[in-house]
């Protein structure tokens, strides 16, 4: 299991291969991966977003997503998991973060990544402020449902 | 008794400072530690509160050596 | 939208990563990338499983995994997908198959994934042969639900 | 009129072979293939059977040239 908040672009596959090639465990019982990217869109509520800064609380951070997957460990049987969260200046097309959870079978891997990604959203504190076309700067002030 | 706390985001911008120090004689709940530090400020609906990077209630009484946080709903991933 | 049926080891990584490097549509539009993974394990039904060989009706086997994307497409906005599965000879730990979605937002690419393995586990045909660590072989009667 | 029928996996296994060229005067059923081409074989239970690579129930008709293919239920992923 790891966390990582990242203040830099990164690519997610290389992350990914990296974790899997040194410290996934439970290899031989994986039967499934599942992965939740989300990057950041070049348009949002109707505008045209040329970039965006995303805040966090150094600390409540960690210890959130470790609740989250602690949390979804309770839920369903997954065997490992790692979370990566951008924070800092990000611009359209960059990733934001990385959920990849692993488990024997394909529905709780599914549920699982599904439910922290939901949570993450709900209770890490990270907050986003949008850099519009215009020069404008917008505090994001709500998620969207998944 | 002597806190910290921590302010977030576009509540840092509304109260003007992204911390304070406090002290005091007697407990203090999470919501009065709001009106001993910003007493003048309109609190925003929505504020959440946490109490050592743990989320809690208004009404959870601070400790000494505490660090409390407000900021707004979070809006990550 | 692409789909590939390989006949030998593949790393979904690379392959994911080639894929938006050369050919992914819609780029700025691009929320959320959901993955899974389907690797094959050492374990099921209760046998150690030394490896497999994964039979195929080729021709068909193209045609309805393109149907599950099509009706993937009618149930949610999609902006890209590619479905890779292996045939063939497998090992333990290699991948058997990719699904990758590319959506605006989350829950859309969530569904879909989940949908398209699912249509893919009961309508591809696609057949199972395990070889088993007493060197017998079986054929996998059915798949377990999701 | 002339038909193809496929077989895959087990099926392949207790047919005995992967293919099947039939020659017909009147239109059949797929059933009606299946009992034609493997008259004295069990037809095991869920084998499921296809026209042209689409899925088809069993009293579907077929047509000259077409190419059926029988099998049992599908285990990829």
């Amino acid at each position: 299991m790891a966390i990582k908040i990242i203040d830099h672009a990164f690519d997610p596959y290389y992350e990914i291969q990296r974790y899997q090639n040194t410290q996934l465990d439970h290899l031989g019982a994986i039967g499934a991966t599942s992965l939740f990217i989300g990057t950041m869109r070049d348009f949002n509520q109707g505008s045209q977003v040329t970039g965006m800064s995303l805040e966090h609380y150094p600390g409540m951070t960690e210890k959130q997503l470790e609740l989250c997957i602690e949390k979804a460990k309770g839920l369903w049987p997954i065997l490992d998991s790692l979370i990566i969260h951008r924070v800092g200046t990000i611009t359209p097309n960059e990733v934001i973060v990385l959920i990849a959870v692993w488990s024997s079978h394909r529905g709780d891997a599914f549920d699982a990544t599904r439910y922290i990604m939901e949570a993450l959203k709900s209770t890490v504190p990270f907050w986003k402020k949008e850099c519009l076309e215009t020069d404008a700067e917008r505090w994001v002030t709500s998620n969207t449902s998944g | 008794m002597s806190i910290k706390v921590y302010y977030f985001a576009s509540l840092k911008e509304h109260v003007g400072s992204s911390e304070h120090e406090l002290d005091f004689t007697q407990s203090l709940t999470v919501n009065e530690v709001w009106l001993q530090a910003n007493a003048t400020l309109v609190l925003p609906k929505n504020t959440l509160a946490a109490i050592n990077m743990d989320y809690v209630d208004w009404d959870s009484l601070v400790s000494d050596g505490d660090v409390v946080a407000f900021f707004p709903p979070v809006t990550g991933g």
